[in-house]
Order: C-alpha cells, then sequence, then structure tokens
C-alpha cells in the first residue's frame, strides 16, 4: 500500500523522478520483450505466459501514472481472467499445438514486418511531433482519490456508455453460452446401457486395456504394448489420441526387454558355469512376473 | 348526283370486302357477286356520264368531299372526289373494260378452287383504280396508285405456289415503289411550293412558279408514271407481270393500270406546260419505250410477252403525245381508249387460245387455229386489225392523230418524232402479223405436253366469247365514233386544253405513210412466217434478236447494276453490325469481364491478407494525416 | 524523463501486437496479439490521462478493458465451436470466404 | 382534387399484376384470366383519360393533372399530367396489352412432359404479372410530369423486362435448349446493360438539372411545370454548354432506348430470343417511351440544345432508316428481320421529331401508334407461324399460303402495314414524317424515301420466301390461325385499316399538343413559296 502512495506522490509531480525513470527503463525492455515472446513462441501457451507478463508490467506503469484503479483492474480483471481464460481454451484445444512458423501466405512474411516497421515509424514519428515536454499531474485529478474521481465520472457523463457496456458484457456471455452450448440430441446413456449394448456387439467387453502397463512406465500417454510388442491404440485416452498426442516409446520398450533377456540369458549361463546361490529364483520371478505380465496383456487383448 | 360518285369507288371496294373476308360459304356464288358489284359500278358511271353530258361545258366538273383524311396545321389532305370529263372518260372504261373482264373471267378461272379470291382481288383492283382516277389530289391519287399496285401484286401472284409468278409479283410492287418514290417526292414538292397538294389550286396556280420546280415535280410525276406504265427505264416489270392469269394480263396490264400513268401526265398537264423541259423528258421516254416495246415484241414466242411488248409500245406513244402537250393530251388519251378496247380484246383472244390448248403459250406451238376456235378468230383479228392501224378501225384515228401531233410539234424535233413514230407503227404491223400468222395461220404445231395430253383446241364458253365480241366491236367503231368532228378532243378540252400545232405535212400525208408503213410491216411478216410454215424450235437468231428475246438484256442490266451489289452491300453490312458495331460492345464486356477476374484474385479468403490491407489502409491514414499537419 | 517515453512504448507494443496478428496463424495466438495492442493502447491513455491531468482517459481505457473482455469472451467461445467443428484453430484453415 | 383518373389507369395493371402473381401454382387458367380482365379494366380507364381529355381551343396543354409533394428536400413531387401526345400513347399501351396477353395465352405454360418444380413454380403467372407490370410502368412514364417520378419508371421497368426476356423463350425448340438458354441469358442481360448504360447516364443529367434549378432558383425542382414557368418568367436559364450537356445526357438515354443506330444491337437479340408478346412489348411499347421522352423533355426541356443537336439527329435517323432496312434484307431469323425493321421505323419516328414541323411531330406520334400496332400484327403472326413449325429461320418456311391461307393473309397485311401501304395507319404517319422532314430538310426527305424502297423489298422478300411456292417438306400439315389466334390479329387490322383511313381522331387529339411542343422549341413551321390562289379550288365545300 505504501508502494501505491509513494509512486502516487510521484505521480502528483509535474515531472516525473528518477526514481520513475529508472523504474520505467527496467520493465519497458521486459514488457518489450514479452510483447517480442508474444509474437515469437512457437507453444501458445509460452506466448500467453509471455502476454501474462507484459500485462503486469503495463499495469505497474498504470499505477506509475496514477491510474491506481486501472493497475489493479488490469492485474486482476486482465492477467488474472482473461488470460487464465486464454489458458483454459489453449487447454481445451490443445496445450501443445504449436503451429509451424513456416508461412504458408506468399510475401505475407514481408509484407508484414514492412507494415510492421512502417507503421511502428509512423507512429513514433507522430508521437514525437506532437510530444509537448511538460504536462501537467493527476495531482488534484486523484485529490478526491483515484477510484472515486473515476467512479465520480463513470456515474455522471459516462453513465450511459457504462450502462450500455454492461449490457455488451450481458450479450456477449450469453452469446459465448449460445455459441459453446451442444444441443443434445438424445439422452446420455446409463453405464448400464453402454456395458449392455457392448455384449450386444461384442465390441471390447472387457474394461479397456490400461495404459503404459508394463516395465517401468506408467504415463496415461503411453500406450499399453501387445504381445508382439506393438502399442495398443485402445489403451489410451480418446482425447490424447485426437490431438495425436500419444508419446511413441514402444521401440525402446522392446529395445529394454531385449536386452533383458539378453542379460538374464547371460545370467543364467554365467549361473550354469558357477551354479551357486539362490537368486535365481528373484531373477526367475522377476522374468515370470514379465512373462507372466505379457501373457495377462495379451490374454486381456485375445479375450 | 354528287353522291353517286363515291359509290362508284365503294361497290367493288364492298364486293372485295366481303369476298375475302366471307370464308368458304361464298365459294359458290362469289363469282358471281364480283361481277354484279362491278356491273354496278358501270351502271352508275354510265348515269354520271349522261348527267355530265346534260350540263353545259363549263360545269361538268363534280365534287364529292367525303370526310377530312389527315389534317395537320397547314397540311389537310381529304377524302374527296373530283369527277371531270377525264375522271369520267376513264371510269367508263375502267368499269366498262373491268365489268367484261370480270364476266370473262367468270369462265376462265372456272376451275381454279381459288376463285373467290379472284375476284375479291379484282374488285379490289376496280376501287383502288377509280379512287385513282377519282381523286381531287394527289395524296388521295398516291392511295389509289398504290393501291392498284397491291391489286396487280395480288393478282400476277396469284398462282403464288409457282415461284415465278411469286417472284414477279415481288419485281413488280417493287419497280413500282421505285417509282412512287416519284410521286412522294412530286408531292412533298408541291406541298413545300403551294402548301396544298389538291388539284385545283396547284394546277391552277402553276402557272406562276419558278420554272425550275415545276420542271423538279414534272420529273417525279413522270418517274411515277414510268414505274407505273412500264416506261423504259422501270419498264422490265411487266413482261413478268404476265406470269398471271391472263384475264389480269388484259385488265390491269393491258387496258387500265398500266396507262395510269398517260392519266398522271395528262392530270398534271398544266404543270408540265409550264416546264418545258420535264415535257422533253417526257417525249425521249415515250419515244424510247415506244420503239423499245415494239422490237421486244418482235421477238417474243410467248404469246402474252409478244402481246406485253406491244402494250408497252403503245402506252410509248400515249407518253409521247402526252408529252406534246395541249396539242397530243386528249389524242394520249383518245388511243389509251381505244388501246384499251383492242389489247384488251387481244389479250382475251389469247387467253381464249391458251384455254384450248391446256395453258400453252409458245406461239410456235400452236398454228392453224382458226378452224377451231373461230369466234376468237375473228374478234383476234379484228382487234389485231385496230392495232396495227388497219384504216378506219380505231387504232388507225388515234394512233394517226398521235403521229400527226408529232409532226405538228415542228421543227426537226417533229421529223425525228414522226418518223421514229412511222417506225413503231411499221414494227406494230410486223409483230402482230406474225402473231397472226403463227398463231391462227399455217399447220398444226402442237404436240402432246409433259403429261401426253394432246391438246383439243375448242371455242371457249360464252361467258368468255361474249367480252370479246364487245370489245372487238369497241375496237372497231371505238376510233371512228371519238374522230367524228373531233367529238373526243372536245369533250375533253376544257380539262386537257386542245391545240393544233402547224404540222409540215398534212394530216392526209400523214394516213397515207402511216398505212403504208403498215404494209410493209405486214408484208414484211408475211415473207417471213406467212409462207413456209414456222419452226417449231425457235432459231438462233441474229444477236439483236438474241438480245431482244431477253426484253433486250434489261433484267441482266438491273441485276448487274442493282441487285448484285444490293446484295453485297447488305451481307457486308451484317457483317459489320455483328462484328463492329457488337463487337465493340461485347469486346467492352469482355475487357471489364477479364479486370474484375484480375481483382478477385485479391480476395483469397485469407483473414491474415484481409488484415496486411486493413493496417496498410491504417498506416496510410497516419502518413496522410501526418503529411496534413506537416504542410 | 519525459512521460513520452510510454507513448513510444505504447507504439513499440502496439506494432508488435499487429505485426503478430499478421503473422500468427492460431487464432487464439493472434487474439493474443490483439490484446496486446488494446493493452498498448490502454497505456497510452493512462499515459495521456496523465499529462492532460483529468481521469477521461483512464475512463475510456476503462471502457476499452470492458469491451475487451467482452470481446475475448465471444472470440473464444467462436475459436472453440471453429476448433470443435474442424479441429483446427488456425484462421489460415477458415479461408471461406473467397468466392 | 378530382378523382384520380391517370393514378388509376396506371395502378390497374398493377393491381392486376399482384392478384396475377397471388393465383395458384395450379390455377394457370384463372391466372390468364385475371392477367386480361385486369389489362381490359385499364383498357377501360384509358379510354375514360381519353374520353375526359379536353382537344378544344383554349385548353390546358397537362390535363388530368395530380400533384402531391413527395420528397420536399429535392423538390419531388408526385405529378402527372398528360398532354394529347401522352394520351395517345396510353391509348396505345391499353390497347395493345390485352391482345399480347391473349396472344401470349399459352407461351409460358409448362412445356410438354416438364414436371412442375414444387409448388412454387408457376411460370405462367409470373409471365402475365410481369406484362402488366410493365404495363404500369409505362404508363405512370407516360404521365408523369416530373421529371425525378419518370426516370423512376423508366428505370424500374428494366427489372420486369429483363426477366421476361430472360424467363420466357419462344417454343421455337430446335433441340438446343442450352444453347437456347444461354442465347437469351446473353440478350437479357445485353438489353439490361445497354439500358442501365442509358439511365446512368440520364441520372447525372437528372442530377445537374436539379442543380442547376436549385442554383438559380433556390430550391431545387424536377417539375416540368415549375421549371416551365420559370423559363417563362426569365428566373431560369440554362447556359449554352450546361443545356447541351443536359440535352446530351437525356438523349443518350432515350436514343438507347429508341434504338437510334449506333446503339441499337441490343433490340434483334432482344427480340429474336424473346417470345412474340415480349418482343411487341419491347419494340411497341417499351422503346416507345424512349421516341416520346425526346418529344417531351429533350425538346420540351432543352430547345436551344436541341435545335444545336439537330443536324446530328438527324443524321444519325437516317442511318437508322436504311441501315436497319439494309440489315433487315440480311436477316435469315424471321423475328431479328422484324426487329431490324422496327430500327428503321425508329429512324423515321426520330426523324420526324428533329423535323421541327407540326407534320413531323404529329407524324411522328402517329407513327409510335402506328408502329405499335403495325408491329404487333405482324410479330404476334409470325410468332404463331414459328410456335407452329418451332423455327425461327426463314429458310425452314415455304407455301405455308397453301396450307394456312389466313395465316398467310393476316402476315401480309401486316407486312403491308409495315411497308406502310397507303390506306393503312402507317401510311399516314410515314408521309406526314416525309413532308414534315421534307419542308424544312430536303436532302433528308428524299434520302428518307429510300426506305419506302428497302421496306417493300423486305417485307416481300420475306413473304415470298415464307408463304409462297411450293411447300416445303414439314409443313403439310400446318395448321392454321385458330379462334383465338385469328381473334387478336382481327382487331388489330381493324384498328390498322381504320386508322388508315380516318385517321382525325388521333391528329385532333395530337395536335395541340404538337403546337405547345414546337412554340416550345420556338419553331413554325415553313410557309408555301407561293400563295396558292383559290381560284376554282372548290375542292372542299
Amino acid at each position: 500500500m505504501n508502494a501505491l502512495t509513494t509512486l502516487g506522490t510521484l505521480a502528483a509531480e509535474t515531472s516525473t523522478s528518477t526514481g520513475e525513470s529508472v523504474q520505467f527503463w527496467i520493465l519497458a525492455p521486459i514488457a518489450v520483450a514479452g510483447g517480442l515472446g508474444t509474437v515469437l513462441m512457437r507453444r501458445a501457451v509460452y506466448s500467453a505466459l509471455c502476454l501474462a507478463g507484459t500485462m503486469i508490467i503495463l499495469a505497474l506503469f498504470y499505477l506509475a501514472n496514477g491510474a491506481y484503479f486501472l493497475g489493479v483492474v488490469q492485474i486482476v480483471v486482465y492477467t488474472g481472467a482473461v488470460m487464465m481464460l486464454f489458458l483454459f481454451v489453449l487447454m481445451l484445444v490443445g496445450v501443445s499445438a504449436a503451429d509451424s512458423l513456416k508461412e504458408t501466405l506468399k510475401g505475407q512474411r514481408w509484407l508484414a514486418a514492412l507494415l510492421g516497421l512502417g507503421l511502428g515509424t509512423l507512429l513514433i514519428a507522430g508521437i514525437g511531433q506532437a510530444a509537448g515536454g511538460s504536462f501537467t499531474g493527476l495531482g488534484q485529478a486523484n485529490a478526491g482519490g483515484n477510484v472515486q474521481g473515476l467512479a465520480s465520472l463513470l456515474f455522471t457523463r459516462y453513465v450511459v456508455a457504462f450502462e450500455v457496456t454492461g449490457i455488451l458484457l450481458t450479450i456477449a456471455a450469453v452469446g459465448a453460452t449460445m455459441l459453446t452450448h451442444r444441443e443434445r440430441i438424445e439422452r446420455i446413456k446409463s453405464q448400464r446401457e453402454q456395458s449392455v449394448d457392448r455384449i450386444k456387439n461384442a465390441t471390447h467387453i472387457p474394461p479397456l486395456p490400461a495404459p503404459g502397463v508394463y516395465a517401468r512406465h506408467n504415463g496415461v500417454d503411453i500406450p499399453g504394448l501387445l504381445p508382439d510388442g506393438t502399442p495398443s491404440e485402445l489403451s489410451v485416452n480418446a482425447t490424447l489420441r485426437g490431438r495425436g498426442q500419444i508419446r511413441e516409446v514402444h521401440r525402446e520398450a522392446l529395445r529394454d526387454l531385449t536386452a533383458l533377456e539378453q542379460r538374464t540369458a547371460t545370467y543364467h549361463g554365467q549361473r550354469r558355469q558357477q551354479g551357486i546361490d539362490g537368486g535365481t529364483d528373484g531373477a526367475s520371478v522377476g522374468a515370470g512376473n514379465g512373462t507372466e505380465d505379457e501373457r495377462g496383456d495379451a490374454g486381456e487383448e485375445s479375450r | 348526283m354528287e353522291s353517286l360518285i363515291g359509290l362508284l369507288v365503294a361497290a367493288p371496294l364492298l364486293g372485295a370486302l366481303v369476298l375475302l373476308t366471307g370464308g368458304r360459304r361464298l365459294d359458290r356464288a362469289g363469282h358471281w357477286l364480283g361481277t354484279a358489284l362491278a356491273a354496278t359500278s358501270f351502271v352508275l358511271a354510265v348515269v354520271l356520264f349522261f348527267d355530265l353530258l346534260g350540263r353545259a361545258d363549263g360545269d361538268r366538273t363534280l365534287h364529292q368531299h367525303l370526310f377530312s383524311w389527315v389534317p395537320v396545321a397547314g397540311f389537310q389532305a381529304d377524302i374527296a372526289f373530283q369527277l371531270d370529263q377525264l375522271s369520267m372518260t376513264f371510269v367508263l372504261l375502267i368499269t366498262g373494260v373491268g365489268s367484261l373482264i370480270h364476266l370473262y373471267s367468270v369462265g376462265y378461272m372456272e376451275h381454279d378452287p381459288r376463285r373467290r379470291r379472284f375476284f375479291g382481288y379484282l374488285n379490289l383492283f376496280l376501287a383502288a383504280m377509280l379512287l385513282l382516277v377519282l381523286a381531287d389530289n394527289y395524296l388521295l391519287l398516291y392511295a389509289g396508285w398504290e393501291g392498284v399496285g397491291l391489286a396487280s401484286y395480288l393478282l400476277i401472284g396469284f398462282w403464288q405456289d409457282r415461284p415465278r409468278a411469286a417472284t414477279a409479283a415481288k419485281k413488280a410492287f417493287i419497280v413500282n415503289r421505285v417509282g412512287d418514290i416519284g410521286l412522294s417526292i412530286a408531292i412533298m414538292l408541291m406541298f413545300t411550293t403551294f402548301g396544298t397538294f389538291a388539284f385545283g389550286p396547284v394546277l391552277s396556280s402553276a402557272a406562276e412558279t419558278g420554272e425550275g420546280t415545276l420542271t423538279a415535280i414534272g420529273l417525279m410525276l413522270l418517274l411515277a408514271a414510268c414505274g407505273k406504265s412500264a416506261q423504259v427505264p422501270l419498264q422490265s416489270w411487266l413482261g413478268d407481270a404476265m406470269e398471271g392469269p391472263t384475264p389480269v394480263s388484259a385488265l390491269i396490264h393491258a387496258a387500265t393500270m398500266v396507262t395510269a400513268g398517260v392519266y398522271l401526265v395528262v392530270r398534271s398537264g398544266a404543270i408540265f406546260n409550264a416546264a418545258p423541259d420535264a415535257q422533253t423528258v417526257v417525249i425521249v421516254v415515250g419515244a424510247v419505250t415506244l420503239v423499245f416495246g415494239a422490237i421486244v415484241g418482235c421477238a417474243k414466242d410467248d404469246i402474252k410477252k409478244a402481246l406485253a411488248g406491244s402494250t408497252m409500245s403503245q402506252i410509248g406513244y400515249m407518253m409521247l403525245a402526252a408529252g406534246l402537250g395541249p396539242i397530243g393530251y386528249a389524242f394520249a388519251i383518245m388511243h389509251l381508249v381505244t388501246h384499251g378496247f383492242f389489247k384488251a380484246g387481244l389479250f382475251l383472244g389469247a387467253g381464249s387460245v391458251m384455254h384450248g390448248m391446256n395453258d400453252e403459250v409458245d406461239m410456235r406451238k400452236y398454228g392453224g387455229l382458226r378452224k377451231y376456235m373461230p369466234v376468237t378468230f375473228i374478234t383476234f383479228g379484228l382487234a389485231y386489225l385496230a392495232i396495227i392501224g388497219f384504216p378506219y378501225l380505231s387504232g388507225f384515228f388515234s394512233k394517226d392523230e398521235i403521229i400527226y401531233a408529232g409532226f405538228a410539234k415542228g421543227g426537226t424535233q417533229g421529223w425525228i418524232l414522226g418518223s421514229v413514230m412511222l417506225l413503231g407503227a411499221a414494227l406494230t404491223a410486223y409483230y402482230m402479223t406474225r402473231i397472226m400468222l403463227l398463231t391462227f395461220f399455217g399447220e398444226k404445231r402442237w404436240q402432246p405436253d409433259a403429261h401426253g395430253h394432246e391438246p383439243h383446241p375448242h371455242e371457249s364458253p360464252a361467258t368468255m366469247t361474249i367480252p370479246m365480241i364487245v370489245l372487238a366491236i369497241g375496237s372497231v367503231g371505238a376510233g371512228f365514233a371519238f374522230n367524228l368532228n373531233e367529238s373526243f378532243a372536245h369533250w375533253l378540252e376544257p380539262v386537257t386544253g386542245l391545240a393544233h400545232g402547224d404540222s409540215p405535212v398534212g394530216h392526209g400525208t400523214v394516213s397515207l405513210a402511216a398505212t403504208a408503213v403498215m404494209v410493209i410491216g405486214v408484208g414484211a411478216a408475211y415473207l417471213q412466217y406467212g409462207r413456209r410454215p414456222a419452226p417449231v424450235v425457235a432459231p438462233a437468231g441474229s444477236f439483236v434478236t438474241r438480245a431482244a428475246r431477253r426484253d433486250l438484256l434489261q433484267d441482266d442490266f438491273n441485276h448487274a447494276a442493282f441487285v448484285t451489289p444490293g446484295t453485297y452491300l447488305t451481307r457486308g453490312l451484317v457483317y459489320v453490325d455483328h462484328k463492329l458495331v457488337d463487337g465493340v460492345v461485347n469486346g467492352l464486356a469482355a475487357a471489364f469481364g477479364g479486370l474484375s477476374g484480375r481483382l478477385r484474385r485479391v480476395q483469397n479468403g485469407y483473414a491474415r491478407s484481409y488484415a496486411v490491407s486493413m493496417f496498410g489502409g491504417a498506416a496510410v491514414l497516419i502518413a496522410v494525416t501526418l503529411l496534413m499537419r506537416a504542410v | 524523463m519525459s512521460p513520452d517515453n510510454y507513448l513510444y512504448l505504447a507504439a513499440l507494443l502496439f506494432t508488435l501486437g499487429a505485426c503478430g496478428v499478421l503473422l500468427r496463424r492460431n487464432a487464439i495466438v493472434v487474439f493474443m496479439c490483439i490484446e496486446l495492442m488494446l493493452n498498448a493502447a490502454n497505456l497510452a491513455l493512462v499515459a495521456f490521462s496523465r499529462m492532460h491531468g483529468n481521469l477521461d482517459g483512464q475512463i475510456l481505457a476503462f471502457f476499452v478493458m470492458v469491451v475487451a473482455a467482452a470481446e475475448v469472451v465471444v472470440g473464444l467461445a467462436i475459436i472453440v465451436m471453429l476448433y470443435r467443428s474442424r479441429h483446427s484453430a488456425s484462421v489460415d484453415d477458415a479461408s471461406l470466404m473467397k468466392l | 382534387m378530382s378523382f384520380p383518373l391517370l393514378t388509376a389507369t396506371a395502378l390497374a395493371p398493377a393491381i392486376g399484376a399482384v392478384a396475377t402473381a397471388a393465383v395458384p401454382a395450379a390455377r394457370r387458367t384463372a391466372a390468364k384470366w385475371t392477367a386480361l380482365g385486369f389489362s381490359v379494366v385499364t383498357v377501360v380507364f384509358a379510354a375514360a383519360v381519353l374520353l375526359r381529355f379536353d382537344t378544344g381551343p383554349g385548353a390546358d396543354r397537362y390535363q388530368l393533372t395530380e400533384s402531391l409533394t413527395w420528397i420536399r428536400d429535392f423538390g419531388v413531387t408526385y405529378e402527372l399530367g398528360v398532354d394529347g401526345i401522352g394520351v395517345a400513347m396510353i391509348g396505345l399501351t391499353a390497347i395493345l396489352i390485352p391482345f399480347l396477353i391473349g396472344a401470349g395465352w399459352n407461351d409460358a405454360d409448362p412445356k410438354e412432359g416438364e414436371t412442375p418444380q414444387g409448388r412454387r413454380w408457376r411460370p405462367t403467372q409470373g409471365f402475365f404479372a410481369l406484362i402488366l407490370l410493365v404495363e404500369a410502368m409505362v404508363i405512370m412514364s407516360f404521365a408523369a410530369t416530373d421529371i425525378f417520378l419518370f426516370y423512376i419508371f423508366f428505370e424500374a421497368m428494366l427489372i420486369p423486362m429483363y426477366f421476361l426476356i430472360g424467363g420466357f423463350g419462344d417454343r421455337a425448340g430446335s433441340g438446343d435448349e442450352a444453347g437456347q438458354a444461354r442465347q437469351r441469358s446473353y440478350a437479357a442481360v445485353k438489353f439490361l446493360l445497354y439500358n442501365l448504360a442509358g439511365g446512368l447516364v440520364m441520372l447525372a443529367a437528372v442530377i445537374g438539372l436539379w442543380v442547376a434549378t436549385n442554383d438559380q432558383l433556390g430550391s431545387g425542382t424536377f417539375s416540368l411545370a415549375a421549371i416551365a414557368d420559370a423559363k417563362a418568367a426569365g428566373e431560369l436559364t440554362f447556359g449554352t454548354g450546361t443545356e447541351r450537356w443536359l440535352f446530351l445526357g437525356f438523349f443518350f438515354a432515350f436514343a438507347i432506348k429508341a434504338p437510334l443506330w449506333p446503339l441499337h444491337t441490343w433490340l434483334p437479340n432482344a427480340m429474336g430470343e424473346s417470345t412474340a408478346p415480349v418482343a411487341v412489348l419491347i419494340t411497341a411499347v417499351v422503346d416507345k417511351v424512349g421516341t416520346f421522352a425526346m418529344l417531351r423533355f429533350c425538346l420540351g426541356l432543352f430547345p436551344e440544345a436541341s435545335n444545336w443537336a439537330t443536324p446530328a439527329v438527324i443524321v444519325l435517323s437516317l442511318v437508322s432508316i436504311v441501315y436497319g432496312a439494309l440489315l433487315a434484307l440480311g436477316q435469315r431469323d424471321m423475328k431479328r428481320l422484324i426487329a431490324y425493321a422496327s430500327i428503321s421505323h425508329f429512324g423515321f419516328i426520330v426523324l420526324g421529331i428533329f423535323a421541327m414541323t407540326s407534320q413531323g411531330h404529329s407524324g411522328a406520334t402517329l407513327y409510335m401508334v402506328n408502329h405499335g400496332i403495325a408491329t404487333a400484327a405482324l410479330m404476334l403472326v409470325a410468332g404463331f407461324l414459328i410456335s407452329r413449325r418451332g423455327s425461327r429461320l426463314i429458310a425452314d418456311y415455304g407455301g405455308v399460303q397453301k396450307t394456312a391461307p389466313v395465316l398467310a393473309g393476316t402476315f401480309l397485311v401486316g407486312g403491308l402495314a409495315t411497308l406502310s401501304l397507303p390506306g393503312l395507319g402507317p401510311f399516314v404517319s410515314e408521309f406526314l414524317v416525309l413532308v414534315g422532314t421534307f419542308s424544312r430538310y430536303k436532302a433528308a426527305g428524299i434520302i428518307a424515301t429510300v426506305g419506302i424502297v428497302l421496306a417493300a423489298l423486305y417485307v416481300l422478300v420475306l413473304y415470298q420466301r415464307t408463304m409462297t411456292g411450293p411447300v416445303k417438306p414439314g409443313l403439310e400439315k400446318l395448321p392454321d390461325l385458330r379462334m383465338r389466334e385469328l381473334a387478336v390479329v382481327a382487331p388489330l387490322i381493324a384498328l390498322l385499316i381504320f386508322l388508315g383511313v380516318y385517321p382525325k381522331p388521333v391528329t385532333d387529339i395530337v395536335n395541340p399538343a404538337v403546337e405547345h411542343t414546337l412554340s416550345d422549341v420556338n419553331k413554325t413551321d415553313p410557309q408555301p413559296n407561293v400563295t396558292v390562289t383559290e381560284a376554282e379550288g372548290a375542292s372542299h365545300e
């Protein structure tokens, strides 16, 4: 809170203090970096995070400019709510849906760069032209408190606009629900019914195979292996399958298996040579487990 | 009395309407109805004639004003009739000969399934012709003028399933149309000059008008007359017009319609009198046609075409006489009337012959017919004598008067004209004798036709012979009657005026010369055709003969001069219209299409490229604002 | 330092956002870039309000936020629909505006 | 304000259109009768207009006027009124439409073996409704005395016409249905684009006019009456340049509609591809709006400019006359031939208008009426013939006169009217035009007479090739005119004869209007250079 007051005092003055300039010169590059990140990151999630960062920094700038309310709103509403909304959607759409930065439209990239440069230079030139050195701070404007000041304006001069935006928000909310709401044509089947018609048309009557259920792997995105070592698509969650986010690990798994058998074989060979110690049990048990496991697996599949 | 004038026209018009719209139920009695109505108007004509005779010379002009036709500001055209001696003469000729030919057609067209329509057309013709001669202004005359053109078109092409008939009909109408241009321009000139085109005011005030205008009007009228009366250079249609039924040839293309040109010239006498140049042209045209027609008549083997040539040349006489001015007008009309008689008679005779010969028209396939059809022979013979100007028959009087008038023109002109006309007389005698000999004398030369039918020449029924007899009487007696102390000329005098030029040669001399050349002509013909039998297949003949058989190459000329270039012109224009005028438009359309095709590439549907243009726009806007501020 | 720098920063961020919109194909990222642009605008507004010494700029910025929130809600909903229908969130795949 | 007769006249067909369109798909015959009924009602109203119109001396120029303010800010008013010319044109339109409906009785029925596509598919209703709609718009544009009002209907006409041309082809199913459809849509689009282009230019001129009036009168107006008053009071005077530009703007649109060479090429396509009644509708009714508007607007609003443009226009119209006739000669397609003949005739009309003589103007007006009826007669009979044989090519016919004499007869009469034979309506008008032109421009008059011969040529050649000669194979069983068809053609022919023998009623109505128009362009008829001594000129008593 005291930080706010200090910033406020800074803002009240008619020329920025060195503190603010320091702050600016530290934060501005980060903001720009965040912007760049937003634009350039391949994965949407990273872009979102970069954007969030930029927004927070902007919030700080708001505060520095004496817009306390906005600063807070920026953090709470924008960074807090809107960006989270983005992240949710990203989750729905697929976290790792990274779009290749390879350009498909001919000359689009060049045009974009050109325009960016042009626009930037023009804006900056414009500002440079308009720049008038001194400025009146928000001293008396914020005298009765920034929030009160905003409120008084908002509910007197801008009340109509305020109401209208309220209506707009409502409409937006309704619209969003309308858009994303999916009409159910038929009743959701109960578990019982599902099992019944699973039996009826004899499709995997037992529960689906568990994913990654074999030696040293148990991630949900890893398919279980069939006896011949090929992965079983069924064992992975449909959503992951749809997004193509199955981790294809069975090859090295197979390699490990052969290596394991290799080792056991050699181990047995030594055992025959030496012919001592009951370690064999454990080994045999392990191997037995493994085979038992596979058999069970294969059994499930075949059944 | 005046009210009867309208009825003159109305009677046949009614007939035409009833017969043409009446439908099949009239088929049985239609022809009699038509004939009756024609006769009616003849009776009316006679009544009016005697009424006129009853009046004093001065007021032998009746007027009937029915209603105002086209009233627009200064332009006042009325449906109004004027009956004076000149039109009376024509009315009598038209209705008289007309009625006779109606009667004749009853027999001639007996076996034609479309006889009702034929009579309808005939009545239509009568109505139009009467309108022509009774009109009291040039516009109404023009209406009748085109009306007879239509009637002749319909009648020439009456057997429409014969392509040649259809073509001939079309040709006749088109050539007449060319002439009609003349008439319409003449009327327009009159309107712009006099502000009216009624006979009365125009003719009365012709004198005090500039000669140039009058010459123009006169020449235009002459052009019209050439078209209608088949005078050089618009004569080419008459020969082909013989495709029509023979009564038609007799009525329209011999007796009445083709003489309308002469009527026009005589009627407009006042104008021509004041425009000597125009008169000269009239004379020239007449003279040329006179000889031209005679030559053609000498060469044709088709009896009707030969007669058509003769018609042409006879009308040439009339035209020439009309060109002579007051000294010729009366005799032009007189010859017109007598010619109406004997030429109609000749055609009807020819028709009767064809009737008996399975419609064979080639004279070389006739011969010796006098035994088979005596009445035809006698009537035809009398008409023949009349036309060649056998002394004291009608042709003798009228033609001699004209020749005399020609000499009376005076000076070298007079001599030239006179001698030309004498030459014409000789030729007339020659070709008429040729026809006579080939048809009625010598041995029979006919063979079975394509279907193997041996023609059985026989006399025609009474309905056909009676008119022939009447006409024969007319052609014998008319001239004499007319010439009794110039009764005819005096009768016409109030309209046409009458003058006697001073002829270097006396009346008797002219008659003598005419008779002499007539004898020569007859002799020559007899030597060639009378003594030895004529070959059935025409000999090749000299170049002149061959040219004459082809109407002296007139059609070839027209073809080369107008038809072919015209065809190419139209073809070219069609091409131009399609490729050029339309091409420009279509090209424009195609250009726009291509352009838009290019432009729509911009709309590639990628939101991001739209965004690019959006930001581009924003950038441009900012730049502009900045520049604005900078400036 | 002069507060103009805030404006320069805003301009820079705005341009970055613009480039992002033009370059990225993932609809969500495009959206984020738009948000970036909005934020840049907000920063400028706040700076202005400070320069002029009244709160209207902040009010405007406030409204921008509200509208942006609404827009995000609807936009993301649309994106989800899109993803459901065609299993991709790439803006280039939805190129049906072509005639 | 008395009973709005003109509005009613225009409204009757409009309501008829709605009523016809509303008839359910199955009740095709009912729709036809509805359309016919309403068109007859329109005739009754038009007759009322005719009777109520006062031709006496000292009668107002525009009568039966109605006036309501419409768009006050732009001085647009709903002003109707007719002068004699307008009355004649409205009469023509009203009289023709019933016959067109009768002639097109079965043209829009679904073809044999064509199954109705659903409940809403009802071409017949559409066909007749569109025709009535066109009639309403045409009548409105004849009656409008407010330029903007006129412009609206002048343009709106195109919409129903477009559908009539593009939507309803000939029954001349010469196998290639697809090709025909392509041709048809090409023709329709061409028609639309040409006329839209004209309309665009005209719109510019209309706006220009408004600006001009706005500058000088303080408040812009489109009302003819207001402009005339202002001119008379000397408050409104266009600069020479302005007036000429405005004139050109209007004239261009009307010249396309008329159509005048070289803007004519849309007409043959449109008339060739559309059914006979629609073709008649185009050339006999819709195109007349163009020539009518030349008389009322070009001459009425811009007299000096009209006089300035006269030589050029006369040359164009002469070219149209000869060119159209020659191309008619060159056609293989019956309907295109008639179309080119119409172009030639429109040349005559424009010639008469710009001859600036009372004969010329009366002649032109009469010509519009007569040409409408004559073309209707000829084209409709041609349509009957085509519908029998299923081909538009002249070469496919021959000897029809033997198998269908009545058809041939009516065709011939129509043709004779087209070549303006005395005794039939067109002769009077054509001769008036010629005289009117000749009395001011001798050479032009003489050149125009060439058109007479060419007309005879193309008509008679057409008749000879189709009707005479031996019967072409395939035509032996050609049926003659049916009762309905005869009932359509016979009255038209009767009308032609009546107008040819006794055109006085029409001229009486037209003449006063013509006098007004002449005084607009402040011209007087050239006087004869010989004053006739009415000596024994007892020609009328």
